[in-house]
């Protein structure tokens, strides 16, 4: 059963990468991207019961907060090209 | 109007969450995967979200770059420190073993009398024929329980995790505000064009 | 109590050599205040040469020198491991550190503002730390991290020049430079893999039963360019020309003083000592790839230098070609090469390191490194420029300057290896440095000086460590004896060849 | 076919695959001129390597160099790889942020990331 | 700001982490000494980041909302149900005719007192696929949904209520809750 | 009761698989940006949910579920923050959320919302 | 004086002159006269504390310092370095009185400069007389080498400084690329490389080793100007006349054939070339170059173009007399260093006086000069006769001993016909200047028509007006009769070299 | 490999800054199949995390698209090609002597491993034998390592520290000689 899930993941992964490869240009590559690391996460956990040693799951962890640190470093970027400028530009801290 | 406040109010409750695994996986290196280096990224990436919500400007208020220098230089040095104190205490650099004194643990005690001859030279004899005997199951959970390592190794062990963190952190955190710090002013032949104006 | 004491820091020498400078750079930045860290540096420095010069002692005396780092045993722990030769190259980094950052405060890039001083001498002490530690390691990978240390604060360092072109210069360095500690890295790996050890000394004793010469030769030539690139052997150092031009100049002369002679060191050290002669020459031939290498670097180098309008970029192909003769002694393997390889690692850290800083009077006095610039220069600064002839001789391998022993030797080392073409060939690419040498000195000597030009001669505080190097070239030229007598016994330690007996971990 | 061949194809193939890695990284370092590009070759480079070591280190049925809840007669892949490479890339992330800052400074300096571009500024003496 | 309730809550909840992760049961082979040494590192952790909080400025009633989430105990159900239920639907549509799917946009009323109410709420539209929030501005949401069902059965209400419900007995005024922010 | 649990963790697994395979269908067939978003919080809740249960169901009371459960936890907390602060960057841009009328008007339409996006 | 202080006064005084001139920048007289003084007082050493010695057999040995295992800097005096010794010293003065008028006379610039690399040049001529091995000889050779390049390119035009690059390319590059490697291959055959009478090579080498060696010698002192490696010579004509009497007489052509003399006596041996033959194919180079440098010298117009190539075909005889590797030959060969130096020399001063006080370069433009320089012309006759090897001149005593070596050498007449033919071609190329001299009217009248009722005060002038200029030719012009005169001497002290 | 040959292509750099993320993350997927959490660990936290987040910065501090410059092939790109696949083919050859993937037989299983294995847990104490041998065998590697770290800040910091002073260097910088008369740089390939 792992297998099978383990199979579907990358399944989703491997079309989420053929998105994140297609485009159209930056939102949906970062939709992909950010789906792309949400299936990571599962796939981590996944694996771990697969190779028998669960006790791994730390590392989905980090890569669920970095996954999501990245997303939003994209978004912020793209928007104001720096944070300095996003301090410029809103009073409000976020606007995003 | 109030705009805008999705984003904060749902993400605040994940700064000090991911602070605290990142100090989690900085203090259980030893158990898991993780360690200083680790932890440090993971410190950083809470201070960096934040900055990524609140702004360059309240961050860099907390953590001004002096301070994430000295964060910097202090952790490079307490890991120095330690191989330092252990060389002041006798043993080489970076020999944990001279760090807490024998007579602490009896099995400390033991390991520091053999620490320069039988354990280093001698892999196969370990710290003493009892130990190896109390493990002749390694990797069993059930019998690692009470292991007579050496009380130093645990302590300069934590203590270099802990600089390598304090290093990686206050690094990374330092990089991000520098990149994220700099308008985007182009000094090419163009001249001084308005800060950031060739950004969409 | 007090002597035990002594004997327990005499015992801890290998990791307080590289362990003062690596700590010292943290507390520079704690430190803050331009003056004080630059005397901290400065103190540390000495020190760090007093330390390699102890050593050197201790080496020649009682033999090798083995450090476990941590106390742990190698092939475990990790070995510092000083012998004679890497002794000596100590003695080189920690020497020409010394006097190259003596001579910092009064010519710093004007591109650092004084209240970021203390962030150059971080780098400067990493950079010196880490090419210490890759001298003193005896654990490959300990060497690769230690490489790394060292690049990265040589691409800062050389990033701080003057004009935008050093950026560029370094960006090139930094991508040629990574590709080199990462192609060192597979080779490491490939060892390790082959032999399961890190160790140097083991590496050696268990690489001679290890069959497989498919991998071992793809290892050997991936450690040799990886380590050919930081040390800039033709073509894998093309990046060293801009860099050293655009770099500031006392940058310039440490760099070219002390990255390229450890790197050296490092490369002689995995032929000679980790593979050995019998191994990678008449087993695996790999002299039949480093030789051509050698030669081809003498010349181009020194053909290219010959056409160069700027001084920094025609001692930057000098030491190309430079590179090249040094290598050349490693591919003869036989005594005299080596021991003439070895020393020319000596004097051509003293000579280089003296004309680069020679460019760095000239900088702070012109603000340009021209060939048109320097025109009549011999009148206004002659101190400063009879070191440069004199530097410049000593590149040449004329009689009485250092240059001549190195040549000496390795010419003799072609010969006792039945190459009389490649004597040849060595001292045809002399009369190569006799022309770019000579360019300069017509333009210093016999042009007139450009109408109006006032320029003073050198500040003190240059002209001292100027002429303590172009002064060494001269001593060690006149007395050779000195530098080939180590040169030459590190030589023979080299020739031994890796150790043979039982492996350091026992066999599995 | 011969069972020896195939035993070595399948004994290798990782090792093949990771130098294919490798070369890509190493082919986009040498011929793409945008600096970022050849950063992120590097990268790749670099990741073929540390992926080499982690495979040598890779022991048939064995688990994660930890002790843990494994039981009895538990098989461990060699963790000194794993050491190592900890190591390798934290030098890589290092090397990294030095170039960006670079980077950085040369777009300052050159209004461009491109180094062909760069090359022209500079009459093609760079 | 002075370390009141919130930075409490907050390292409670730090704290209990740190217990739920590193608890002697979690860790194989951890002498007794080693589980106090633990637990030690574990306090000092969770004061450190406490305070660090509070330097930073972010230890305030939204940080840890305490009293919200024991209530919140009750919603989680009926929003599971309504995710499933969401997600059954967003399945079909996807699996029978992904390219037929008729997207709409449009604004719902978040009638809830605080921020962190608004919020929940907001979240919860994201949460349940088929509707996303796009904008929040004051309390007005803006939604996307990928069919006009969607947007309706939204438009009906019975999830701004049952949000609402959760912080009605909420003792933080409204304009408390504007304190909280940024300063 | 271990095979209840068993057979219980199965069909969650089976169910999330299902779920993510649909999401990754999803995401290439849906026709807009935002239509995409929908699919991605197909995996980010029920996917997901679905098997850290099973995986949870697996391991039985353990740490590893407690982990689990974090992982839940926390993805719940970020799924719809990342989903919202992508739409919003996407709205702000002026991609238009609004329904295609035809598809090849959207397809246009989009390409040039895209080739504004660069 | 114990001879090792001899030695070392007599090498340092140039230098010691150097530093003075340096420091005397200020004061002309004083400068000069201290280079005068100084050069006396090491003529005086190496002439009575030295010669006697080595006369008596003695062979005064002075170690400076081991430079590296087996290379050393040492200084050895033995006949052939005597000889050398004394014409170097004994010529500085000359030419340093000559010079004093020259630079003087002609307003020259960087006058300091010119004597601080006179004296060191001096300084290298007496280190490679008087070294004790290939290595020392080496050294100093170099600094011959670096220390005339100031003097060739003084002028500092772009024609001087294009002379000057030949100058240092030829003999740098040769030096380095030959020499060296001859040097250092000698080292390594024989773990030495001693001056030892015999040689150090026998047994230590192969025939073909010998040859090869003994090539890389002989091209590797293109001092020697042997073809091809000779052009650097002709180029350097753009120098001041004193230095021409510097590089064709004192110090610099003499170093190079010096050295190759050296080198096949002490280095391989006279018996070694003998038996295997190894230098033959020289004989044949070196004849090849002396007829062949004679040829182009007669379609010289310039003199000191002339005389340069005059000077190339001298110096194969000398390297023919080594080549030919008999102990006569070597005699003839030793001694026409000196006869050709004392010849060449006066001739070069008497270009140089004629280009001060008539402005004269091309050979074309000096007839009927004779008249108005009656003394410079004769001093000029003098050396001609000497150079060609009329007898009783000094070049003649020289070319009997090469005559003589050849034939000892057994029967070759193809080389006795070179011989007879290079001194026709000598006397045509020297000749034909003082005939234009002294019986050429025509151009020299039309010039000073308005002074010719006034020729006795032109010749009464020619002494007075310019003592400095005329004296020096005169007195050399004397040496090279004193030196026939003297040429018992010679054979007294080489006589080591007959069995 | 797709992903990689993906990067190459991709001309929006964001884009391929965000692949390489991906990247990064699938190659730590492939650490953790091979047992390596911790390098995994690692690999998530910096590829995926840090080391987007800074070049993202990067491409917004200069700019999204590499230039289009399918028009001018360069013969570097020949010669790149040729380089790259003779490397690789050197490298294949190399491996032709390497003992199999997952031979517990191999060496570098059998040399050093055994000890680490049995006795760290007596030695050092961690159960985590990476965390033994990171922190105390090789503990000197470590602190080379947090050395790297922090080189590359003061690198960093000494490069971009100051954009206020910046500014008043572009002054000076422009004035340089050898920068003078370069034409302006080509932003067409921005638009
Ligand atoms: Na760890
Ligand atoms: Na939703």
């Amino acid at each position: 059963m792992f297998v099978v899930t383990t199979l579907a993941i990358l399944g989703c992964m491997a079309m989420a990468l053929v998105r994140a490869i297609k485009g159209p240009p930056l939102f949906d590559r970062m939709l992909a991207v950010n789906t792309f690391g949400t299936k990571t996460v599962l796939l981590i956990a996944v694996l771990g019961f697969l190779s028998g040693r669960p006790d791994f799951l730390d590392l989905a962890l980090v890569y669920a907060m970095m996954n999501f640190m990245s997303t939003l470093a994209v978004l912020r970027f793209s928007r104001f090209g720096n944070l300095a400028k996003m301090d410029q530009e809103n009073e409000a801290p976020d606007a995003l | 109007m109030k705009k805008n406040y999705l984003l904060r109010v749902s993400l605040k409750p994940l700064i000090p969450f991911i602070m605290i695994f990142g100090l989690y996986v900085q203090f259980h290196g030893d158990f898991g995967p993780g360690g200083g280096f680790q932890a440090g990224v993971i410190f950083a990436a809470s201070i960096i979200l934040y900055t990524l919500i609140y702004g360059l400007r309240d961050a860099t208020r907390v953590f001004t770059a002096r301070r994430l220098e000295i964060l910097v230089a202090s952790g490079v040095l307490l890991y120095g420190s330690v191989g330092l104190a252990s060389m002041a205490m006798g043993g080489n650099f970076l020999d944990y073993d001279v760090l807490l004194s024998a007579d602490e643990t009896p099995s400390a005690d033991e390991a520091h009398e053999t620490a320069g001859d039988a354990r280093h030279a001698a892999p196969i004899h370990g710290v003493g024929q009892d130990i190896a005997a109390d493990h002749s199951a390694v990797g069993d959970p059930g019998e690692t329980g009470g292991h007579h390592a050496p009380p130093g190794q645990h302590l300069g062990i934590l203590l270099v995790e802990l600089g390598v963190g304090f290093t990686v952190t206050a690094v990374f955190v330092g990089l991000f505000f520098l990149f994220a710090g700099r308008s985007g002013v182009r000094r090419g032949r163009l001249g001084s064009r308005p800060a950031g104006s060739e950004l969409t | 109590m007090s002597a035990s004491w002594v004997a327990h820091l005499e015992s801890q020498l290998p990791a307080i050599q590289v362990v003062a400078p690596m700590l010292t750079a943290p507390v520079c930045v704690l430190l803050r205040r331009s003056r004080a860290a630059w005397m901290l540096a400065m103190t540390v420095t000495l020190g760090s040469l007093l330390t390699s010069l102890l050593m050197l002692r201790h080496v020649l005396l009682h033999g090798a020198l083995s450090y476990q780092m941590g106390g742990w045993a190698p092939p475990w722990g990790i070995e510092l491991r000083i012998e004679v030769l890497n002794a000596f190259v100590l003695v080189i980094v920690s020497g020409i550190s010394s006097v190259v950052l003596s001579a910092a405060p009064g010519s710093l890039p004007k591109e650092v503002p004084e209240e970021r001083h203390y962030l150059f001498y971080a780098a400067f002490l990493l950079c010196m730390t880490g090419l210490l530690g890759m001298t003193s390691a005896g654990d490959v990978f300990n060497v690769f991290v230690f490489l790394e240390i060292s690049s990265l604060s040589s691409y800062t360092l050389v990033a701080l020049g003057p004009s935008r072109r050093a950026l560029v210069a370094a960006f090139r360095y930094l991508i040629v430079g990574t590709m080199g500690g990462t192609f060192l890295l597979l080779g490491i790996g490939m060892l390790y893999m082959m032999t399961g050890t890190l160790n140097i000394v083991d590496l050696g004793i268990r690489l001679v039963e290890v069959q497989g010469d498919r991998t071992l030769l793809v290892a050997l030539a991936c450690v040799v360019v990886g380590t050919s690139i930081k040390l800039a052997l033709f073509p894998l150092g093309l990046w060293l020309p801009n860099a050293y031009t655009f770099a500031p100049a006392e940058v310039s002369a440490f760099l070219a003083a002390t990255a390229t002679k450890v790197s050296y060191y490092v490369l002689a050290r995995f032929l000679f000592l980790i593979f050995g002669v019998s191994l990678a020459f008449d087993r695996l031939h790999f002299d039949h790839v480093l030789l051509p290498m050698a030669l081809v670097a003498m010349f181009v180098g020194s053909l290219v230098a010959i056409f160069q309008t700027d001084l920094k970029r025609l001692l930057a192909y000098s030491s190309l070609a430079q590179v090249g003769y040094m290598v050349l002694g490693l591919a003869l393997a036989n005594r005299s090469g080596l021991t003439g390889g070895i020393v020319h690692l000596f004097n051509h850290a003293l000579m280089k390191s003296g004309l680069f800083l020679v460019l760095a009077a000239v900088v702070l006095r012109l603000g340009a490194t021209r060939l048109q610039d320097v025109r009549g220069l011999g009148r206004q600064m002659p101190w400063t420029m009879a070191a440069f002839v004199v530097g410049g001789l000593s590149l040449i391998g004329v009689p009485l300057t250092a240059g001549f022993v190195s040549k000496w030797y390795l010419v003799q080392g072609a010969l006792e290896s039945g190459r009389p073409l490649v004597a040849a060939l060595i001292l045809g690419s002399s009369l190569l440095a006799v022309v770019y040498v000579w360019r300069v000195v017509e333009e210093i000597y016999f042009q007139p000086a450009p109408e109006g030009r006032q320029v003073a001669e050198a500040p003190l505080g240059l002209l001292v460590p100027i002429w303590l190097l172009i002064g060494g070239t001269v001593v060690f030229g006149i007395f050779g004896s000195a530098t080939a007598d180590v040169a030459r016994q590190a030589a023979d330690l080299l020739l031994q060849g890796p150790p043979v007996g039982p492996a350091l971990g026992g066999s599995p | 076919m011969n069972p020896v061949f195939w035993q070595t194809v399948w004994g290798l193939l990782p090792y093949w695959l990771v130098i294919v890695l490798m070369m890509i990284g190493l082919h986009v370092v040498m011929t793409k001129p945008n600096l970022i590009k050849k950063i992120i070759g590097l990268n790749v480079f670099q990741t073929g390597v540390i992926m080499f070591y982690i495979t040598l280190g890779k022991v048939d049925g064995g688990t994660a160099p930890i002790f843990g809840s494994g039981g009895d007669e538990v098989v461990y892949s060699n963790p000194v790889p794993h050491v190592l490479m900890l190591t390798a890339i934290v030098v890589g992330i290092a090397t990294t942020s030095l170039a960006l800052a670079l980077v950085v400074r040369l777009h300052e300096a050159y209004g461009t990331i491109e180094e062909d571009q760069i090359r022209r500024l500079e009459g093609d003496e760079v | 700001m002075r370390l009141g309730k919130p930075a409490f809550y907050l390292f409670l909840a730090v704290f209990g982490l740190w217990l739920l992760w590193s608890g002697p049961y979690s860790l194989p082979g951890l002498t007794a000494e080693g589980s106090v040494l633990i637990l030690i590192f574990g306090l000092v952790s969770s004061i450190f980041v406490v305070w660090l909080c509070h330097t930073m400025g972010i230890v305030d009633e939204e940080i840890v909302p305490l009293e919200l989430t024991w209530r919140t105990l009750g919603y989680v159900p009926w929003l599971t149900v309504e995710v499933i239920k969401s997600n059954l639907d967003v399945i079909r549509r996807v699996v029978t005719d992904p390219t037929g799917v008729q997207p709409t946009v449009g604004r719902v009323r978040a009638s809830q007192r605080t921020d962190v109410g608004r919020v929940t709420y907001a979240n919860s539209i994201t949460l349940t696929p088929g509707t996303l929030t796009l904008e929040a501005e004051d309390d007005v949401l803006t939604v996307h949904a990928l069919s006009a069902d969607g947007l309706r059965d939204l438009e009906k209400g019975e999830m701004n209520r049952r949000v609402c419900r959760l912080e009605s007995a909420d003792e933080v005024a409204p304009d408390e809750a504007d304190r909280g922010e940024r300063p | 009761m271990q095979l209840t649990l068993d057979i219980l963790s199965w069909i969650c697994l089976a169910v999330g698989s299902f779920i993510v395979l649909v999401t990754g269908y999803g995401l290439l067939r849906l026709p807009t940006f935002y239509a995409r978003i929908h699919a991605t919080s197909l995996t980010d809740t029920l996917g997901a949910g679905a098997i850290l249960l099973g995986l949870a169901l697996q391991a039985g009371w353990s740490m590893v579920t407690v982990k689990l459960a974090l992982i839940v936890i926390f993805l719940v907390l970020t799924a719809p923050a990342a989903a919202h602060a992508l739409a919003k960057a996407a709205y702000l841009h002026g991609l238009d959320p609004r329904p295609p009328t035809l598809d090849t008007a959207s397809k246009k339409r989009q390409e040039a919302d895209h080739s504004r996006a660069d | 004086m114990t001879p090792g202080m001899a030695i070392l006064w007599a090498v340092l005084g140039p230098l010691g002159a150097a530093v003075l001139v340096r420091l005397l920048d200020r004061w002309p007289n004083l400068r000069e006269a201290a280079s005068l003084l100084v050069g006396g007082g090491v003529f005086a050493v190496v002439a009575g504390v030295l010669t006697p010695r080595v006369m008596a057999g003695e062979r005064p040995r002075l170690e400076i310092l081991d430079i590296l295992p087996g290379v050393t800097l040492a200084f050895e005096v033995e006949p052939l370095g005597m000889i050398f010794g004394l014409v170097a010293s004994g010529l500085w003065v000359v030419t340093t009185l000559f010079a004093i008028g020259y630079m003087r006379g002609h307003n020259e610039i960087h006058q300091t400069r010119f004597y601080v690399c006179f004296a060191l040049a001096i300084f290298g001529a007496l280190g490679v007389a008087f070294a004790a091995n290939v290595f020392t000889l080496f050294v100093f050779y170099e600094l011959i080498t670096l220390s005339t390049y100031p003097l060739v390119t003084h002028h500092g035009t772009a024609k001087a400084k294009a002379a000057g690059r030949t100058y240092l390319g030829v003999l740098m590059g040769t030096s380095i690329a030959f020499l060296l490697l001859a040097l250092v291959w000698t080292h390594q055959l024989a773990g030495g490389t001693d001056f030892v009478i015999g040689g150090i090579l026998t047994g230590k080498a192969s025939d073909d080793m010998l040859m090869l060696l003994l090539a890389l010698y002989a091209f590797g002192t293109a001092k020697a100007a042997l073809m091809p490696f000779h052009r650097w010579l002709p180029a350097a004509m753009v120098a001041p006349t004193p230095v021409s009497a510097l590089l064709h007489a004192v110090a610099v052509v003499k170093a190079g054939v010096f050295t190759i003399l050296k080198v096949v006596v002490y280095i391989f041996g006279l018996d070694l070339l003998q038996e295997t033959g190894a230098s033959q194919w020289l004989t044949w180079v070196a004849a090849t170059t002396l007829l062949l440098a004679s040829v182009v010298a007669i379609q010289q117009d310039n003199l000191k173009r002339r005389l340069a190539y005059s000077t190339i075909s001298q110096l194969a005889y000398i390297v023919l007399c080594a080549a030919l590797a008999t102990p006569y030959a070597i005699v003839g060969g030793a001694s026409h260093i000196a006869m050709h130096a004392m010849g060449k020399i006066t001739l070069f001063f008497c270009a140089g006086a004629i280009f001060v006080e008539a402005h004269k370069t091309e050979i074309s433009n000096m007839r009927g000069l004779g008249r108005r320089m009656p003394f410079t012309m004769m001093a000029f006759l003098v050396g001609s006769a000497s150079v060609i090897g009329i007898p009783p001149f000094g070049g003649g005593v020289s070319k009997v001993m090469l005559m003589m070596g050849t034939a000892e050498a057994g029967p070759n007449y193809v080389m006795l016909g070179v011989y007879a033919l290079s001194s026709l071609l000598a006397i045509g190329y020297l000749m034909p200047v003082v005939f234009n001299g002294f019986y050429g009217i025509t151009v020299v009248e039309e010039e000073n028509r308005v002074e010719k009722n006034q020729p006795l005060r032109d010749v009464v002038n020619d002494l007075r007006r310019a003592p400095f200029l005329v004296g020096p030719p005169v007195l050399t012009a004397l040496g090279c009769i004193a030196l026939a005169v003297g040429q018992l001497f010679f054979f007294d002290l080489l006589s080591v070299f007959f069995p | 490999m797709a992903v990689t040959l993906a990067i190459i292509r991709m001309r929006d750099l964001f884009a391929a800054v965000m692949l390489s993320g991906i990247f990064s993350l699938l190659s730590a997927g492939l650490f953790t199949v091979m047992d390596a959490v911790d390098v995994a660990f690692t690999e998530a936290a910096v590829g995926a995390g840090i080391s987007t987040v800074l070049m993202v910065a990067t491409l917004s501090l200069t700019r999204r698209r590499e230039r289009d410059r399918r028009l001018d092939r360069r013969p570097e790109d020949v010669l790149g090609l040729v380089v790259a696949l003779l490397t690789g083919a050197i490298l294949i050859y190399g491996t032709l002597d390497m003992p199999y993937y997952g031979d517990p037989e191999a060496p570098a299983n059998l040399y050093m491993v055994p000890r680490f294995l049995e006795d760290s847990l007596d030695e050092v104490g961690p159960p985590n034998i990476v965390t033994s041998i990171l922190a105390s065998y090789r503990g000197y590697d470590t602190f080379g390592e947090a050395t790297v770290v922090f080189t590359a800040a003061i690198g960093a910091f000494l490069l971009l520290g100051g954009a206020a002073r910046r500014r008043r260097q572009t002054s000076s910088s422009d004035s340089d000689p050898s920068s003078e008369g370069a034409p302006p740089a080509d932003r067409g390939a921005e638009a």
